[in-house]
């Protein structure tokens, strides 16, 4: 394969892999405190919703990642309320949060913008504009006759939203907060034995509900990026089961941050390649195109049959804690 | 009166767009519906119908089976489909033949290309999504016989429809493959198309109606497919609507390429009158436009 | 959460009152059950004070009630004298109270380090946390004799040493009282020991150390007064000077209870089981079983002795189908399959073997299913537990269940209520009863006894016996050694995977079989 | 604290909830400026108000019925199976091929046919996942997961390229033989002198369903599978000690699991499409998981809380065809009813139980 092709299918795979990211390192946090949430989904596609309409109703980006936040960490706090509060099912509660964010995002937006639960496109300011690092050439230039170093610099590494890199720098972050400070230790041990931190005089129902904030904070992000990023507004089910993808991507990575980034990586990387080739013409017959677009699931599940072990989650994972009866 | 999943600016806001116009000009009222899965199909029609709706018009290739069912149970009702042929003696059926329209966008993407690569992204890979891009391809061998057109289908989930990110993935991917002109027939994965596509600074193509306006000056037309004018005509002929398939193509107005204020700096005298030209031909028969429907196979492009 | 109204340790300062802790009416409900009803107590600063009970009696609650785990319905807790309202376990811990559960409240996968700093970091960052809980652990290992390695996680560590862990814990946060639930139940006699010399050293510190157990040898070895408790309600404290076991039995279960179980002499028959060279190996590969030989013959009870981890579960998983192995297995001279398909629980228990497995919880036991399902665990396949070839026999089950409940006296005697609603002792008998009554040729039983109150022991040991004295075989795993000796005709004890060596009950005393538990031979020495 | 009664627990607090969840959506519908009550009473009166309309309520239980059942059945034995969906379409794909294929002289035959034909192809869907998280941990969600979207592309593939009839524009299959269609709901209880409208795609499966609903109820409490499978569910450790081979029950599980989803086919496509589209399990898979859930993964309240769905799914079209209010509005009433009923119990459990306290001590009183 040529160079540039190459690169740019490392520079879809980051792109891809940036709401992915996002939303699995939303799951670790909450999955590490023992909620489960396979409302992941529901929390992107409601922030995604959020933020483009503020986005679009004051042209501003950041309004509108704050509103994309605010109600990622509302959905959020729905799920903190079921689970940890009134220890209602957790698989049931994040079903309910994807059924609601699909279901309220069309109503509110045919209501407010009168186009079938779409958002108006955004226009410059309203969006996400893409960064040059400094040494990079411009994004635009070609890559045509570009060594490998430099233009995966300028190519991959570079010319990316600014919550491309908030993404990847998530991953050390986490790794820091979980490992090496106090928050993370009581984290990792409330989804581990709640009972030991609840009698070591730690609140396990305050850790939890911070866990699951964070899971909104990051939701949020990824819904943002996701329609002011990637697109240019919100459409009706956009997240397209990206967050059950992204929750695969966690039990894949064994709930850890830089597994995690493999993880997302692989699955971005699959779809680019898949986005590249589609109908692949091997001389006698041509393999169709359904074929090319399953191949991501396909190699998935070989790579987990093959090379990853068994994934062994949180241990109070999904239960809520109850001391008596 | 019947609709499905509209505002998708395309397609199905095209129908609107008609019923509204018919409203608007003879004062008559109309109900719409969406649909949101195959069982409600059939009863959506019967209730219409029992209602006493008349005409009632769908759109949707989808719907074929469903009104070959209901419509023998309402002899005094007219159904009026698009895209599909139906043979009941109360139904009319009108067809389109995208492949002229995406024949003459391909031309112009043809002409309008400075690399000799042009995209086309389909949303699922469907005979008519085939369709679209087999007589897009002619076009634009037509234009330049030494073209390269790179085709993508979206997915083949549910989600492929609606996946704007995706389909600016594609797009990017075309554009770094050569293309600078792409054509987006994909539903709601297009707006992703058509904006990454303004964003990288190349053209693109709108699908069914007229999206040169989405972005001004980066959309180098569109393949207009007038559903509007079907379904309008449909409701003014009311009662009387006339039963048989009714050919939408080129000579009938049925489908076009768009030219507004929007993109006439991008459309050159040239590419106009080149256009102006086929689309001459073609309603006259000089030139032949194949149809992937006709013989599943497509000369210009393989699937 | 609140804060502790009148908490912290100002008792510290000026001890007002001679009692550390004093409790007065507490009362707690778990919905219809009342745990512990007007409950009062008074513990003495710098005592051991020993807390005894059949199962149920509402001893772990008050002491959680204690630790602010629960919260009392009604009553008041002093400290040092003073008022204080214990609403969570931070309360408890900042009034100077520790507590080691009978169920571990350890981060398994944690290393024993990061499991005593949790909920007593000192800042934000765990850096300087963990070096200054090195450094006190250090000074708290040699102070107490408590060793154990800071960077092991907790999950490779024996109980022995995870019991150190807990009370490594509660000594960090500079307990003043700690409070030990059913802490020897786990423990090998060696263990055990070392424990009440820890406990001692914390007494003799001025320290007040609250002690739940079953076992009446150690109230009346280490404590210094004693309460008694039965079905949620205090029935004394007396001092441990002017009491016996005897006494503190009958007070317990409400009726005299015979502390040693009579044996009539063993008759052993024909050889049952005959195991040779059998190996083990766990899933990281290493060897736990390293080549046991052994065999049994009908009418007798072979004790293996040993402490816990020296390879006693891997052989009674083994033989019961659990683990695969190698080796050479015969029983009632057919050779039983060590690996593979063939070799489960299905096909021994067709040979005649049944199984009271270590963990009734965890393995004897589905602890969601009723009663009446749990008498058929294991045997579900067995036929007159079948209505046709489609169906089970539900009633057959559950009358044969409630027939079983009768004879084992389990308590109370309804088929259908949840395993994991009965105590912990009437679990136990749940299982013994399932497996004894099968009449197996083989019976292999572990721990049998192990948290079960004295009324359920002696009704245990008594069955082991009459299955023995029926002609059957038996092969006991415990640690306690009370137990082996009392009921076992010959005594394996176990180390490191191998036997160390057999010796006659009769013959030998605990000291030796501790030495060889430990590891050491004495004709070595000789 | 004392308990409630249990039928304040099984009808009480579910009606509470309901009532909770009808009434944010009557907010909503408000805060977009329609009238709830009109919309509540479109929904009731259109779905459960004519035979009518109720036989599409029950075509639509049906199909959850199906995908619940398989959901619960799998989370029984602990394993949540999340590829109903890819199950489903690959049975659909067996009947459309069991009714195509053979030129079936009378539906009953052809009923026969499609039901193993539907369920093999569910099963051996299941099959590898199964097989997969047996022997190689592979997680079942994962794996699941990703054989629904194989089954969209393998579907996609089949219709356009094999099963599609010359020159169609519709990616689907050719329309059953009229011979192989399933009586209606409403021809089989007209038999029974019950009028009942055929106008409606409710069939026999709906029966079936029930039958089968009975049937599952059979195995997990009265059968040595069903025995092993729940004990396995519960806890595996002990499982084995008891004997139960975890490989073949996982494997068991799912096949039975993947066999029921498919089973839905015999509904949707044979019962009332007659003949296959592209997504012809239009998500009944995933709203299995929810009635499952809702229905505490027992038969009987899986038939129930599928009626439920049918109920909103119907209520919904109505609401759709009879006013303005955006189809979508259902979708969120869904979610709130999972939501109240199924995650938020305990909220209502509460005052419920203090409410009851204070009466029994006023009669003691
Ligand atoms: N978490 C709980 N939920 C409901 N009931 C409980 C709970 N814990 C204890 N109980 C009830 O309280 C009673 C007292 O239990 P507790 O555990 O205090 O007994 P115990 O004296 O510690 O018994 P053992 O000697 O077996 O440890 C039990 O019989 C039980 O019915
Ligand atoms: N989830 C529960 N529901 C109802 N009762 C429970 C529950 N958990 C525990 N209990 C009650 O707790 C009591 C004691 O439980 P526990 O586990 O302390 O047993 P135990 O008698 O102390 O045995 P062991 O000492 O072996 O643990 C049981 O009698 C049981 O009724
Ligand atoms: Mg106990
Ligand atoms: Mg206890």
């Amino acid at each position: 394969m040529e160079l540039a092709s190459f690169l740019q299918i490392l520079d879809s795979t980051v792109r891809l892999a940036t709401p992915l990211l996002f939303a699995c390192i939303a799951g670790l946090y909450s999955e590490r405190s023992g909620v489960f949430d396979i409302g992941l989904e529901g929390k992107m596609l409601v922030a995604a919703f959020a933020a483009a309409s503020a986005s679009y109703a004051t042209g501003n980006v950041w309004i509108g990642t704050a509103a994309g936040i605010g109600a990622a960490l509302l959905f959020a706090a729905i799920h903190g309320l079921a689970s940890i509060t009134f220890r209602g099912n957790q698989l049931i509660s994040g079903v309910a949060i994807n059924f609601l964010a699909s279901g309220l995002t069309v109503v509110l937006g045919s209501t407010w913008f009168k186009l079938g639960g779409q958002t108006p496109a955004l226009t410059d300011g309203a969006r996400f504009a893409d960064i040059t690092l400094p040494f990079a050439r411009p994004a635009t230039e070609s890559l045509s006759g570009v060594g490998f170093v430099s233009g995966f610099y300028s190519h991959v590494i570079s010319g990316h939203s600014i919550l491309v890199y908030v993404a990847l720098l998530l991953v050390p972050a986490t790794w820091w907060l979980l490992y090496r400070t106090r928050f993370g230790l009581r984290l990792r041990a409330v989804g581990e034995n709640p009972a030991a931190v609840d009698t070591a005089g730690v609140s396990v129902v305050a850790l939890r509900y911070s866990a699951v904030a964070i899971t909104g904070l990051l939701c949020g992000l990824a819904g943002a990026y996701m329609s002011m990023g990637l697109s240019a507004g919100f459409l009706r089910e956009m997240t397209a089961g990206r967050g059950y993808i992204a929750l695969a991507a966690l039990i894949f990575a064994k709930w850890r941050p830089w597994y995690a980034l493999a993880a997302c990586m692989l699955f971005g990387l699959l779809d680019a390649v898949a986005i590249r080739f589609q109908n692949i013409d091997i001389g006698l017959l041509v393999i169709p195109v359904q074929f090319t677009q399953a191949l991501p699931y396909i190699l998935t599940v070989i790579i987990l049959a093959g090379f990853v072990g068994k994934a062994i989650p949180p241990r109070a994972g999904g239960e809520p804690y109850v001391k008596e009866r | 009166y019947d609709l499905g999943g509209k505002n998708d600016k395309s397609f199905n806001e095209a129908a609107f767009n008609g019923a509204e116009r018919w409203a608007k000009e003879t004062g008559g009222t109309y109900k719409e519906l969406e649909m949101q899965n195959e069982a409600q199909r059939e009863q959506a029609l019967r209730q219409l119908a029992e209602a006493g709706a008349n005409p009632i018009v769908m759109t949707g290739f989808a719907f074929g089976d469903t009104l070959n069912a209901v419509a023998p149970d309402y002899p005094d009702t007219k159904f009026a489909i698009i895209d599909m042929v139906v043979d009941q003696p109360n139904v009319k059926s009108v067809v389109f033949t995208e492949d002229q329209g995406s024949y003459l966008v391909g031309l112009m993407a043809g002409m309008a290309s400075k690399t000799g690569t042009v995209g086309f992204v389909g949303g699922m890979d469907i005979p008519l999504i085939r369709r679209f891009g087999c007589g897009y391809a002619q076009g634009v061998l037509a234009a330049n016989p030494n073209a390269k057109v790179v085709l993508n289908m979206t997915g083949t989930d549910p989600s492929a429809w609606n996946n704007p990110v995706k389909g600016a993935e594609i797009a990017k991917s075309q554009q770094a493959q050569g293309a600078d002109v792409i054509y987006a027939a994909a539903g709601g994965t297009g707006v992703g198309v058509l904006q990454a596509a303004a964003d990288m600074g190349i053209l693109s193509i709108g699908v069914d109606s007229n999206q040169n306006y989405l972005h001004p000056g980066q959309v180098l037309t569109s393949m207009m497919k007038r559903v509007d004018n079907a379904v309008y005509e449909a409701f003014k002929e009311g009662t009387d609507l006339k039963a048989g398939i009714n050919v939408m193509d080129l000579a009938a107005g049925g489908v076009d390429y768009a030219l507004d204020e929007n993109n006439a700096p991008l459309v050159t005298p040239e590419m106009k009158a080149a256009v102006e030209e086929a689309k001459a031909k073609i309603i006259s028969g000089e030139i032949k436009v194949h149809d992937y429907m006709s013989d599943n196979t497509c000369p210009a492009a393989t699937f | 959460m609140a804060q502790a109204t009148t908490g912290g340790r100002q008792a510290t300062a000026a001890p007002l009152s001679p009692y550390a802790i004093e409790l007065k009416g507490i009362s707690k409900s778990f919905g219809p059950v009342r745990a512990n009803r007007d409950i009062n107590i008074a513990v003495p600063r710098g005592t051991i004070h020993g807390i005894i009970g059949e199962n149920g009696a509402g001893k772990s609650t008050l002491m959680s009630i204690l630790y602010g785990f629960y919260r009392a319905d009604a009553g008041t807790i002093l400290i040092n004298g003073h008022e204080t309202a214990i609403p969570d376990s931070q309360s408890a811990i900042r009034a100077g109270i520790g507590m080691v559960f009978q169920h571990f409240k350890l981060v398994q996968n944690f290393t024993v380090l990061e499991n005593v700093i949790l909920g007593a970091e000192d800042g934000a960052l765990l850096n300087t946390s963990l070096a200054r809980a090195r450094k006190v652990l250090g000074e708290l290992s040699r102070e107490y004799d408590l060793d154990v390695d800071p960077d092991a996680l907790v999950e490779d560590l024996s109980v022995g040493h995870q019991q150190r862990v807990e009370i490594l814990k509660a000594l960090y946060r500079q307990a003043d009282i700690l409070i030990l639930d059913e802490p020897t139940g786990v423990l090998t006699p060696e263990e055990a020991d070392h424990l009440f010399r820890i406990l001692q050293g914390l007494k003799d510190q001025g320290k007040t150390v609250i002690l739940i157990t079953h076992k009446l040898r150690e109230i009346m070895a280490v404590t210094d007064n004693v309460s008694v408790m039965r079905r949620g309600t205090m029935v004394g404290t007396v001092k441990t000077s002017q009491t016996s076991p005897e006494a503190l039995a009958e007070l317990m279960v409400g009726r005299k209870v015979l502390l040693e179980v009579e044996k009539k002499p063993a008759a052993p028959g024909r050889l049952v089981l005959d195991v040779r060279d059998l190996r083990v190996k766990d899933d990281a590969g290493v060897e736990r079983l390293k080549g046991i030989s052994l065999s049994i013959r009908a009418g007798e009870i072979l004790g293996i002795a040993g402490v816990a981890g020296n390879g006693q579960s891997e052989l009674l998983e083994a033989l019961g189908g659990i683990a695969d192995a190698t080796g050479h297995v015969v029983m009632n001279g057919v050779e039983l399959p060590l690996a593979g398909r063939r070799n489960n629980g299905q096909t021994r228990r067709a040979a005649g073997i049944s199984h009271v497995p270590e963990d009734r919880q965890s393995l004897g036991l589905i602890m969601d299913f009723t009663a009446w399902e749990n008498i058929g665990f294991g045997y579900h396949n067995a036929p007159e537990y079948q209505r046709n070839a489609l169906l089970m026999n539900n009633a057959a089950l559950r009358a044969d269940t409630e027939r079983k409940m009768a004879t084992f006296d389990v308590r109370p005697p309804i088929p259908t209520l949840a395993a994991k609603s009965f105590s912990g002792g009437n679990q136990q008998k749940i299982v013994v009863a399932r497996e004894i009554e099968r009449n197996p040729d083989l019976l292999l039983v572990g721990q049998p006894t192990r948290g079960v109150d004295i009324g359920a022991i002696e009704f245990i040991h008594k069955q082991i016996l009459g299955l023995r004295d029926a002609g059957k075989a038996i092969l006991l795993v415990s640690v306690e050694l009370d137990e082996i000796m009392g009921l076992a005709d010959r005594i394996l004890v176990m180390f490191d995977g191998r036997i160390m060596g057999e010796r006659d009950p009769e013959k030998t005393n605990e000291r030796e079989l501790g030495l060889l538990m430990a590891g050491i031979t004495e004709t070595k020495g000789a | 604290m004392t308990k409630l009664p249990r039928w304040a627990d099984v009808v009480l607090v579910p009606l509470i909830c309901l009532i909770i969840a009808f009434a944010f959506s009557a907010i909503l519908i408000a805060a977009i400026g329609q009238s709830p009550a009109h919309a509540i009473w479109i929904m009731i009166d259109g779905s459960l108000g004519s035979t009518y309309g109720l036989g599409y309520t029950l075509y639509f239980a049906t199909n959850f019925i199906f995908t619940g059942l398989a959901v619960s059945i799998a989370f029984q034995a602990s394993l949540f199976n999340i590829g109903g969906e890819g199950q489903a379409t690959l049975g659909g794909l067996g009947t459309a091929l069991a009714c195509l294929l053979i030129p079936w002289p009378h539906w009953s035959l052809a009923l026969m046919a499609s039901i193993l034909a539907s369920a093999a192809f569910g099963a051996a869907w299941a099959l590898l996942p199964a097989w997969l998280q047996a022997r190689r941990g592979s997680h079942i969600v994962i794996t699941t997961m990703m054989f629904n979207f194989i089954a969209y592309a393998l579907m996609n593939y089949v219709l356009v390229n094999i099963l599609r009839p010359q020159g169609s524009m519709d990616p689907a299959t050719a329309r059953f033989p009229v011979t192989v269609n399933l009586p209606k709901l409403g021809d089989i209880l007209g038999v029974v002198g019950i009028p009942f409208s055929s106008k409606n795609p409710a069939n026999i499966s709906f029966l079936i369903a029930i039958a089968l609903a009975f049937a599952v109820w059979v195995l997990l409490w009265h059968t040595r599978l069903g025995y092993a499978l729940r004990a396995f569910g519960k806890q595996e450790k002990a499982a084995i000690y008891a004997g139960i081979d975890p490989v073949r029950i996982t494997i068991y599980a799912l096949l039975l699991s993947g066999g029921i989803s498919g089973l839905m086919a015999i509904n949707a496509v044979q019962g009332a499409a007659h003949r296959l589209v592209l997504n012809s399990v239009e998500g009944a898979g995933f709203i299995g998981i929810a009635v499952a859930l809702m229905g505490r993964n027992h038969p009987f309240g899986i038939v129930l809380a599928s009626l439920l769905f049918g109920f909103l799914y119907q209520g919904g079209t109505q609401l759709a065809l009879g006013t303005t209010i955006p189809r979508e509005v259902i979708t969120v009433l869904q979610a709130l009813v999972i939501l109240f009923t199924g995650a938020l119990p305990y909220m209502v459990q509460r005052p419920l139980e203090a409410l009851f306290a204070r009466l029994a001590r006023k009669e003691a009183a």
